[in-house]
């Protein structure tokens, strides 16, 4: 198995990219999922996010990638003097709990339509069999993706992060479904994300071999019930 | 504009509005009915079938205003998020339904004495139809997603888009000559109906606008109560954490 | 931003264009499933209604529109659900490109793949119910103007029901009515060259509602799919 | 055994056709989605065939039967996808009634909440396409004839292309030309009401066809669904 | 939350079952997926299936539960001196990658269904209660699935094994997308079986904090390529 450190077309981050939020909350189906969320992350962090199930983690996760508004609070990006309201939809990649792929296609094609949506361009076949190579997937590069077993199917929906270059991962349950090897490839690409000056926020249950904070969404769960007091 | 985001303050201000709608309606339905059915000379032209109009008449353009006011409800929920606006949208919809529904029967059960048949395919006919089914896939949308935010503003963007349907159907007339007359009453040079005729058309159109404001007014606060109880009921549910 | 290049937009869309084309075409896709539906179901109805060619040929302008809509709406259901379900709508939403680029592209893809294919069987299975000699042509151009429009309500239907759950029959409810113009005003084209009246009227109509079908539906179904993803 | 007592598989039974009946009217399910394209089909042909009355009821018993069948195709697309895409087909294949019972439950499930209800909505719609006075006892009981087939024939399609993802038009293809003989005669049957000769030997062969479909459909859709989940 | 040990309808399951196999091999879309697999367990067993991404778990158990043949070798279900050649559907239940879950029905409706497909009867309303209170489900009985969070709905999937008494558990990764708490309560439910006279077989990648043997699927796979001796 190749190194993942040496993803091609690698670059160093910029070290000034700051993403943080106060008092941050969310509703969904009219319940409010989550508040009074406080975080900032750095170039270079990796944060955990725990909490049972149920929490938001996924929630929280999808407020980030913008998919939903955050209800409440100060959300902000800042690349060194610039400051956004959102994530850049250049900056950063996502890996939800579906996996994106179409059974139809093979592997192959799966990944070049991934660069080609993010980037514009189709990848160069060695950029793209290296990072199938990172989860061992060089394989089956040429298989329609129905086939695949659950775990597979999985790796193949990571080897995105190592197919195209963002500064910011956001995962949800990344190590699901991974045999021990493929768990440990894991952690080795996200702490040379890291190095990189890469920020990842991972929810996830199980351990992973990374250092790094930990954001507990128990802590942000309502205390006292939703009243939303204009309709009383 | 937030003064009206407060639902106690818009609840006081239909409790005021309401008795004086209620009245409204019951004394312009009673003088427009007698004027329309008693007070008022036959068409030479088409006998007394022609007070046929007096409901039809208001109830087409009562569709239409509804349907405006609907999409004016909608575009500010959708613009400024203004949590009354899906409510009012939400409260319109049924009684413009309704209207729509009755100018279609009266127009149909009018249109076998002076046209010979129940239905054509004409513009005008046609695109009623349209805004029948609009108010349908409005209704229907807000029913079928169960998160209320997002099904109101699904529904919205509906009813905007069927905004396109409306001058169509003002129009239909003057762009295809069809069976379907033009209008006479509400064109830019002034009316060109006798006035014998005007003032029971007018009547009944005020008594349908009345009746619109109450219905309402009514189903925004039954609308604002619903909501309300909800919250209550989730504060309640959701009371301690992790009570499960 | 990091990237040295920031990415061609245009590429992107192409990209998307050619991804959803060949995905329609490809086993199971939702091209051959509405084209073979209309071809059979055009072919039931000299079965259904009998033979007798004057029949047929009096109906024929109706039955070869009223089923092309209905193939369309068929192949819609997926048109954003397929992507939804399987999570490469998250994809789609957060490339570069941003929703309106996506929705077009989209839009472009179900048109070229799947209602453009119906308007260019149509001719053939026009012999099947005996279309009267003259008006081929004129049956051809009314679905070539026409038959975007039915993609372009179309996507709002959908994205609109996205978040609903095989939400099939509200998204015919809602599509449908909407394409009735559309198919007054093929059909009336069609009847015109029949009947030897001049079919330009209702040709210009129907491009007149494809227009406004382009910029209501492209935005509508934009900011439909955005709630879609709450 | 452990259990003390085996399953009774009479209230397995009742208790999947009442699970996939109250599926199928719930939000989302195939039962609206059939019978409002059914309404809106139908109520499209005025607008495309023209309203003149004459020809209105000259097709009217093709249209309806055509349309009819075309709606059954559209619900049948999820009898068995659904259970299969979300797992629960597995369990109930490994429930302790069996396959042919469940294929049996799901089939009748199927007819009771979207074909039979097609059969009674079809008198209502006949007004729209002016069907003569005379014939609308026949259309009904033809239908209701009818429909069982329908289900039946539809449910091997069904189940043959479970496997492949959204083989729908793969269904389409099998199932269509099974469905032209209850078209035929159940047209025929309404046909020759119209023109004042007997239905009965009509009826009687569409009969038939219900009955042939029954045994073979059956036994044809649980082979095909055991080969599925392999 | 209720101690799982006490299921309602609890029985002692018959100490004489033995479910086995010897050289037991299955293909898959035209691939041997796993051969010469060896493995006998009788009641009381716990077993945890191993093995790398795509080594066949999830194959070997959908064999198990019938659907898929075995091409070759043997396998038995003793019970007593009766000895048949597949488990009886009366006496095994199985989760697997999908939950099987109809998510606009509600939690109650779905395990009512599911527990009438099983048995026939209806569960008692304690029963089903009881049933959702071991993986904390009580508050969300009456809530439509669709708005269940990934671990909830996983959970949900599980509590059919609290719901119907069957001998034999055949689990797909059942640990995937649960928090600590309900891994342990997981744990805890397999023990209560094992003692009950259960038979457990389980892939997962994670541990699982129950005694027991371990089947490493690695180590049967196929050595040389795949040649089929027919077709020469
Ligand atoms: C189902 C059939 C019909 C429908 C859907 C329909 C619809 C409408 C609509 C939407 C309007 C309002 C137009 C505007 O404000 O510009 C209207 C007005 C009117 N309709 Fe009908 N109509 C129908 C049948 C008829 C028939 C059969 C007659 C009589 C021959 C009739 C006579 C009128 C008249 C006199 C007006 C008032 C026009 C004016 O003075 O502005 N309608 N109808
Ligand atoms: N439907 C299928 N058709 C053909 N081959 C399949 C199918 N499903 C799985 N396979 C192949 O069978 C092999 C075993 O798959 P299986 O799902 O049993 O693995 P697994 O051990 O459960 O893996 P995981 O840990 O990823 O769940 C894999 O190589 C896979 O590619
Ligand atoms: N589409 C939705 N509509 C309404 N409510 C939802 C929706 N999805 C999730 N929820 C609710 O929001 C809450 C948070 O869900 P979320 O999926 O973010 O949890 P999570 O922390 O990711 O849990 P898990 O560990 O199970 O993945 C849950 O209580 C869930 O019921
Ligand atoms: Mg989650
Ligand atoms: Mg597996």
């Amino acid at each position: 198995m190749m190194d993942p450190l040496t993803i091609p077309g690698d670059v160093k981050f910029s070290s000034s990219v700051r993403v943080s939020g106060s008092a941050l909350a969310c509703r969904r189906g009219g319940r409010q999922v989550f508040e009074n969320l406080n975080f900032a992350v750095q170039a270079g962090d990796f944060v955990r996010l725990s909490g049972k199930n149920g929490s938001g983690k996924s929630t929280f996760l999808r407020c980030l990638a913008g998919f939903l508004p955050f209800q409440n609070g100060e959300f902000s990006y800042c690349h060194g003097d610039d400051v956004h309201r959102a994530l850049n939809p250049d900056d950063f990649l996502l890996s939800g709990h579906q996996n994106g792929l179409k059974p139809n296609f093979t592997l192959r094609e799966n990944a070049k339509f991934f660069a080609k949506l993010m980037t514009g361009t189709a990848p160069r076949a060695d950029t793209l069999g290296h990072a199938a190579s990172v989860f061992g997937l060089g394989a089956l590069l040429n298989e329609p993706v129905q086939y695949f077993s659950s775990g597979q199917r999985h790796r193949a929906a990571l080897m995105r992060f190592a197919l195209v270059s963002r500064q910011v991962w956001l995962m949800d349950e990344p190590t699901v479904g991974l045999d021990a090897e493929n768990r440990a490839v894991l952690a080795q690409l996200i702490v040379a994300h890291k190095a990189r000056g890469g920020i990842i926020i991972a929810a996830t249950h199980d351990p992973m071999d990374v250092p790094g904070d930990t954001l507990d969404m128990d802590a942000f769960q309502t205390r006292n019930s939703v009243v939303d007091e204009d309709w009383l | 504009m937030h003064r009206f985001a407060n639902p106690a303050q818009f609840n006081r201000l239909a409790d005021v509005i309401l008795p004086w709608a209620i009245g409204a309606m019951v004394l312009l339905f009673g003088a427009g009915l007698y004027y329309a059915f008693w007070a008022s000379p036959p068409d030479y032209q088409q006998g007394e079938s022609v007070r046929v109009m007096y409901i039809h008449v208001p109830a087409a353009w009562l569709a239409m205003f509804t349907y405006m006011v609907t999409a004016a409800a909608s575009f500010t929920a959708l613009v400024w998020r203004h949590p009354l606006a899906l409510l009012a949208g939400k409260a319109a919809a049924p009684a413009g339904a309704v209207f729509t529904a009755l100018a279609l029967l009266t127009g149909m059960l009018w249109g076998k004495p002076m046209w010979g048949t129940f239905w054509v395919w004409d513009g005008r006919l046609t695109s009623v139809l349209v805004l029948f089914f609009l108010y349908l896939g409005y209704m229907a949308l807000w029913q079928a997603i169960d998160d209320e935010e997002k099904a109101g503003r699904a529904a919205s963007i509906l009813a905007l888009v069927g905004v396109v349907n409306i001058p169509i159907i003002k129009f239909s007339v003057d762009w295809w000559s069809t069976l379907h007359q033009p209008a006479s009453v509400i064109r830019l040079d002034g009316p060109t109906i006798d006035g014998s005729m005007l003032t029971p058309l007018l009547l009944m159109a005020g008594a349908y606008q009345a009746y619109f404001v109450v219905v309402f007014l009514w189903r925004m606060k039954l609308e604002i109560n619903r909501r309300k109880l909800s919250v209550a009921r989730q504060a309640m549910m959701h009371a301690p954490v992790g009570a499960e | 931003m990091n990237q040295s290049n920031t990415p061609s937009h245009a590429s992107i869309f192409t990209a998307i264009v050619r991804r959803d084309v060949s995905l329609a075409w490809s086993q199971g896709g939702g091209s051959l499933l509405a084209l073979g539906f209309f071809l059979i179901a055009v072919s039931l109805f000299p079965f259904g209604v009998g033979p007798a060619p004057q029949v047929l040929a009096r109906i024929a302008p109706g039955v070869i529109w009223v089923v092309a809509l209905l193939a369309a709406v068929i192949s819609l259901d997926r048109l954003y659900q397929a992507d939804f379900e399987d999570g490469s709508l998250d994809d789609l939403m957060v490339s570069p490109l941003g929703t309106l680029g996506i929705v077009t592209a989209k839009v472009l893809a179900h048109w070229l793949s799947t209602t453009l294919p119906l308007a260019l069987l149509a001719p053939a299975l026009a012999v099947l119910v005996n279309l009267p000699d003259g008006a081929y042509g004129t049956l051809f151009i009314s679905l070539i103007i026409g038959t975007p429009a039915l993609s372009l309500i179309g996507s709002v239907g959908a994205a609109l029901t996205v978040a609903v759950r095989r939400g099939g029959v509200l998204m015919l409810l809602l599509i449908l009515p909407l394409y009735v113009p559309t198919l007054i005003f093929g059909v009336g084209a069609v009847d015109a060259v029949i009947s030897l009246t001049d079919p330009m009227p209702h040709l210009a109509l129907l491009g007149a509602t494809t227009l406004v079908a382009t910029v209501v539906g492209l935005l509508a179904s934009a900011a439909a799919l955005k709630l879609a993803m709450e």
